[in-house]
């Protein structure tokens, strides 16, 4: 199914967001600018955003540690998320949350988390909820290839087959969890077959082509939708950067990540493919390359202006009322 | 007034909360029974029985049967609770908290937190707490302290059936996580209870003896084991105040403030073993804050530091006993 | 392979002897003698049986809520646990334990569980030890349909297949976990595809047959001990009294109680195939019959006559050595 | 004497133990790293370095990195303690018990009393805890008063490297279930560690400063803060005593009611937040066993009753300083 010009400027733009976003704060993270741990997307745009391309703001999506390109895919404010990753109290979250718990449940982003495995049984929740509200929205899970392991993760799809809800559980398997293979750790180094196993549809994709992974997204979405329950989606995927910024990825064979980003850079292929097709010039990447450019860098630097927040902010958020 | 036994009261809560709102979901294991059998759908309305009767009522769509899956049923009952539903989930025994604990104190409880206070989650979790019916270490224990100490969490601990109703309505409507849990022994307790729905606002303790010498502050079941104590010595013209929080978070401070600035004494009775439990924090808080008004050292009456045993001999002598409550009044009146 | 008449009258004397024993308890209990929950295993006796023949005393077994019958099978003390069951100080576990927690480490019987699925990731750190230690054990974990539906269960499936662990992840489906179908809460109605779907053997077999049990279970030790990694096997049983003690049953069908006593007795189908392949005497049975009735007589007199435990034991067993 | 590190010590604590007994092993997520990877074997030693090195003497079977799966890794390591071995199984944040706390709370450390004394199971979790790196709300927690209250664990808080190496070869040793929990602001502090092994018991609080004013009770990285106080204060003829109980399970109560039998006033820091903690823990031990001698009220100093904030600016807020400890003992003195 093809996608309309429009479509594809704005996937494109989505995917330049990330990369952009990611790389700069990994420069300021180095500069000392940003607290805290960073766990950077780069590498991955093509699975958010191929996915987030065929949602609407009414569906959800729930995330992981990783979770900058999914909150940018879904469409939480990119200035906001700079402002919490800095601290400040202008940021998405006020400051509270930071890189691993950015969420804004009114574009239906459930949240980033710091628990491996703890978003599949919030989107199932989130499912429910759709399927008891009758409101036509689906949920989707975001993992990788690590918290494919987790308990949780697993329950979460039993119980998404047995209530048959409209959730899509996507694992990104960017082959590594920290320092560890996937190929170790899933014992089958088959995580579609073990999703399989758990009786929902389960298809294994190249995660860094974004037209393979919007096919099948938009599938498993009309799948969800239609109410014939759960599906996985497997998406091979490459990370760019260390599992947190700082990590030197020893684990990396020679010349290894050289390969993935020359080779395997999910903007690099798309750039090729719609302009080798015909579909976009390359004057039209090069334009939106700068302006996200302009847009990221004005977004820094709004965050280096921004205000802390103080001690008024301390103990709110915390209940909607406690006394 | 119609007596209803503490299960009536609170079958009866979520029969009214689930007609008056169809956001209120009921999730959890067997909260119906007999999904996919040959027999009576509802077979089990619970292990004892506390939602018999909502199936029939609401059917399979709100009355969840799920399979035994403790984080799955926490975490969805959290994500749906952020879509706007208002979920009350059942953790059958408190003691299964091992398994599915993340979801309850890490998600739910630190949403909105995180998020910057734009996180809602509007959801109650049902469980059974507390020894005395030989159920052993992993079916027996109170936990509630494991709960109290998480920001995020309210917890809710109902002594009586009229408490159990007004508290757990609340809880259903309360915007936060709450954390209700119900005592295996109070079950079968009866007292007058309005059919009307009614709310008892958190943070405010009662105080079922009012008296003049001696304040006992417990929780859950051992309020009524206080009671017993305070209306026995009563005879002897020892004037025995109880003080029953009702949640332990929020706390109602104040009140156990006054009640011990007015006796100058205090005992606390815990269902828990003695270390960072309830009993501390209330020693804490009145030794901290209350420190002046103290004539005697407080004595704290709680569980061994022992897993709770099984056989009904050694349960007894874990258990903290109206024995054992009154024996701490007497020592603290002679201190 | 054929059973030896020694194998044969052990076999069944064991079966017997778990029978009798929950009938017994089943009465006792009824009369008010026994305190506590009591889950009963009549009806599965050939699941505990037909593994457990295959087994050394250095082999070591998990159990679950329901585990008298795996303890007798692995050869726990009858009496002790009688009198633990009753919970006095000479019970096994010095009546601290009781129904839901019998044990004993002597015979490698690693602990009936409260806790659903609390059991399988135990059977695979007994596993570690034998692949660590090269001793040549086998660990195996008895789990339900039920607890075949928690994360503690898969997440030690995986790590038995990454680990290459000596384990056998034996699933004893009797229908039902507490009043919900099987057939309900597991997504496929298919824990062997499940179980494969993390990459181990699985097989389904009736496990109301001695034999077939005993052969799957001959296959997956052997499996086991030749270091050839985990095996599952899912035993299809039937549960004879309800959930606990207690539970009226209403989630049965019409009939299907006498049904199920009637065809899907394991002793009496192992009665039968013996004596009509006259391998054994209906009086060789009869004379097991008599003689297992007799001692579980006597367990229960000595039992009631029996002591408490006193405030002196309060508080010991707790830690090896505190303070 | 050489000086160490905290991380130093552990690693060579841990190394020694693997050395002396065959028995003992490794396991957790990227103990080693880069397993069925292309780059390098031990390419982590866990994510703060602690366990680096062990890979290379002591090989993938006694060095298990395991997928992310701690309720596996948990019950594995206990499954395994029974049968002989004694693991040192990590739980990379303390933070992640919320996925696997049952077979620690429920399983592990209730073993030895359910199965009537039969059971041994030595083994020791090693956990990252605290705040102070914005790390936020689900990697910063300190957690220990739930597992202090847990009868059957043992929980040890090293404040620096000589303690850290003694109570980990210890708790190796033990034979009853450890949590030997490191704080991630101690790793890089340094002071002389012997190169020999060596044990410290539990249950033996150290009183890094001796005084007569002022106690100072502190567990882990807050016994620093404490001693910056009590040198501070020394300088006004403010006598203050600092005691490390080191361990919360088992609790060396004499020595701290003996330390306010002297000073009569009480300051508690507890990196935790308000409720049912060991501040309280503390406060109620001495409130009711040595209230006589209290001469003013306990000061209780510990974290908001909020989920730990990212932002720097609001973790400072959060956090028990030297500042707040400082006033704590000013008001106890004026009390
Ligand atoms: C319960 C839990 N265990 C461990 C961690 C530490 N941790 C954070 S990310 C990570 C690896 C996750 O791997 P994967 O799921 O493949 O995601 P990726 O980092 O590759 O995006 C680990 C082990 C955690 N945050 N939570
Ligand atoms: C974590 C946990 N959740 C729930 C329970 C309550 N419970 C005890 S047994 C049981 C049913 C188990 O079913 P199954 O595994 O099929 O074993 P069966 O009872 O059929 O032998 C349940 C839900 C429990 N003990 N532990
Ligand atoms: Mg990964
Ligand atoms: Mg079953």
């Amino acid at each position: 199914m093809q996608l309309s010009r429009e479509q594809l400027l704005q996937a494109y733009q989505r995917m330049r967001t990330i990369r952009d976003f990611e790389e700069t704060v990994s420069e300021e993270f180095a500069g000392g600018n940003i607290p805290g741990f960073l766990h950077l997307y780069a590498g991955q745009e093509a699975c958010a955003v191929g996915m987030c391309e065929n949602l609407t703001p009414e569906d959800v999506i729930g995330s992981t540690h990783r979770g900058h390109g999914h909150c940018i895919a879904k469409g939480c404010d990119v200035e906001g998320m700079m402002h919490e990753i800095f601290g400040r109290r202008s940021g998405l979250c006020g400051g509270k949350g930071g890189s691993m718990h950015i969420a804004d449940l009114d574009v239906g982003m459930l949240g980033a988390n710091g628990i491996v495995g703890g978003n599949p049984p919030l989107a199932v929740g989130a499912a429910l909820a759709a399927k008891t509200k009758k409101d036509g929205s689906v949920a989707v899970s975001f993992s990788g290839d690590g918290s494919s392991n987790q308990g949780t993760t697993f329950e979460a799809m039993n119980l998404a087959v047995v209530l048959q809800l409209p959730v899509i559980f996507v694992i990104e398997n960017n082959g590594f969890g920290e320092g560890t293979a996937a190929s170790y750790a899933i014992g089958t180094n088959d995580p579609a077959a073990r999703a399989a196993g758990f009786g929902m549809p389960a298809v294994t994709i190249d995660g860094t082509d974004f037209f393979k992974v919007y096919e099948a997204s938009r599938e498993a979405v009309e799948h969800a939708r239609a109410g014939r329950g759960p599906m996985a989606i497997i998406m091979e995927a490459v990370r760019f950067y260390g599992h947190f910024e700082g990590d030197p990825q020893l684990y990396r064979g020679e010349g290894e990540l050289d390969d993935l980003r020359t080779n395997k850079d999910c903007l690099k292929i798309f750039r090729q493919r719609v302009t080798e097709a015909k579909l976009l010039e390359h004057a039209d990447l090069d334009a939106i390359d700068k302006n996200v450019a302009e847009r990221i860098a004005a977004c820094v630097e709004s965050a280096k202006a921004a205000a802390f927040p103080s001690e008024a902010d301390l103990e709110t958020d915390v209940y909607v009322k406690y006394l | 007034m119609p007596k209803q036994t503490v299960r009536e009261a609170i079958n009866q809560a979520l029969r009214q909360e689930m007609g008056r709102d169809e956001n209120v979901i009921v999730i959890g294991e067997d909260v119906s029974g007999g999904a996919g059998s040959d027999g009576q759908r509802d077979a089990y309305g619970g292990v004892y029985g506390v939602t018999k009767g909502l199936f029939g009522l609401y059917g399979e769509e709100r009355v969840i049967d799920t399979p035994i899956t403790e984080s799955a049923i926490m975490g969805a009952a959290a994500g749906a609770a952020l879509r706007g539903l208002r979920p009350v989930a059942e953790l059958m025994f408190v003691d299964f908290l091992g398994v599915c604990f993340d979801q309850i104190y890490n998600q739910a409880a630190k949403f909105r937190y995180m998020f910057g206070g734009k996180a809602t989650t509007p959801m109650v979790i049902r469980s059974m707490i507390g020894a005395g019916v030989s159920a052993a270490a992993q079916h027996s224990q109170t936990l509630y302290p494991m709960f109290t100490m998480v920001p995020g969490l309210k917890v809710v601990l109902p002594s009586n059936a009229y408490d159990a109703k007004g508290l757990l309505i609340q809880a259903i409507r309360d915007n936060d996580p709450v954390i209700f849990l119900e005592h295996k022994l109070v079950y079968d307790t009866a007292m007058d209870v309005p059919d009307e729905a009614y709310t008892i606002p958190f943070g405010e303790a009662a105080i079922p003896r009012e008296g003049d010498d001696v304040t006992i502050v417990a929780f859950s079941h051992m309020v009524n084991h206080a009671i017993t104590v305070a209306d026995k010595l009563k005879g002897e013209g020892i004037s025995v105040e109880v003080v029953d929080p009702r949640t332990t978070s929020p706390l109602d401070e104040d009140t156990i403030l006054e009640s011990v600035e007015n006796t100058g004494r205090l005992v606390v009775v815990d269902e828990s073993p003695p270390r960072c439990n309830m009993a501390t924090d209330i020693a804490a808080l009145v030794s901290s804050q209350a420190f002046d008004s103290l004539e005697a050292a407080i004595e704290l009456v709680t569980c061994a530091h022992t897993p709770v045993p099984f056989s009904p001999a050694l349960e007894q002598l874990y258990l903290p006993t109206p024995e054992k409550i009154e024996a701490a009044v007497r020592k603290t009146l002679k201190g």
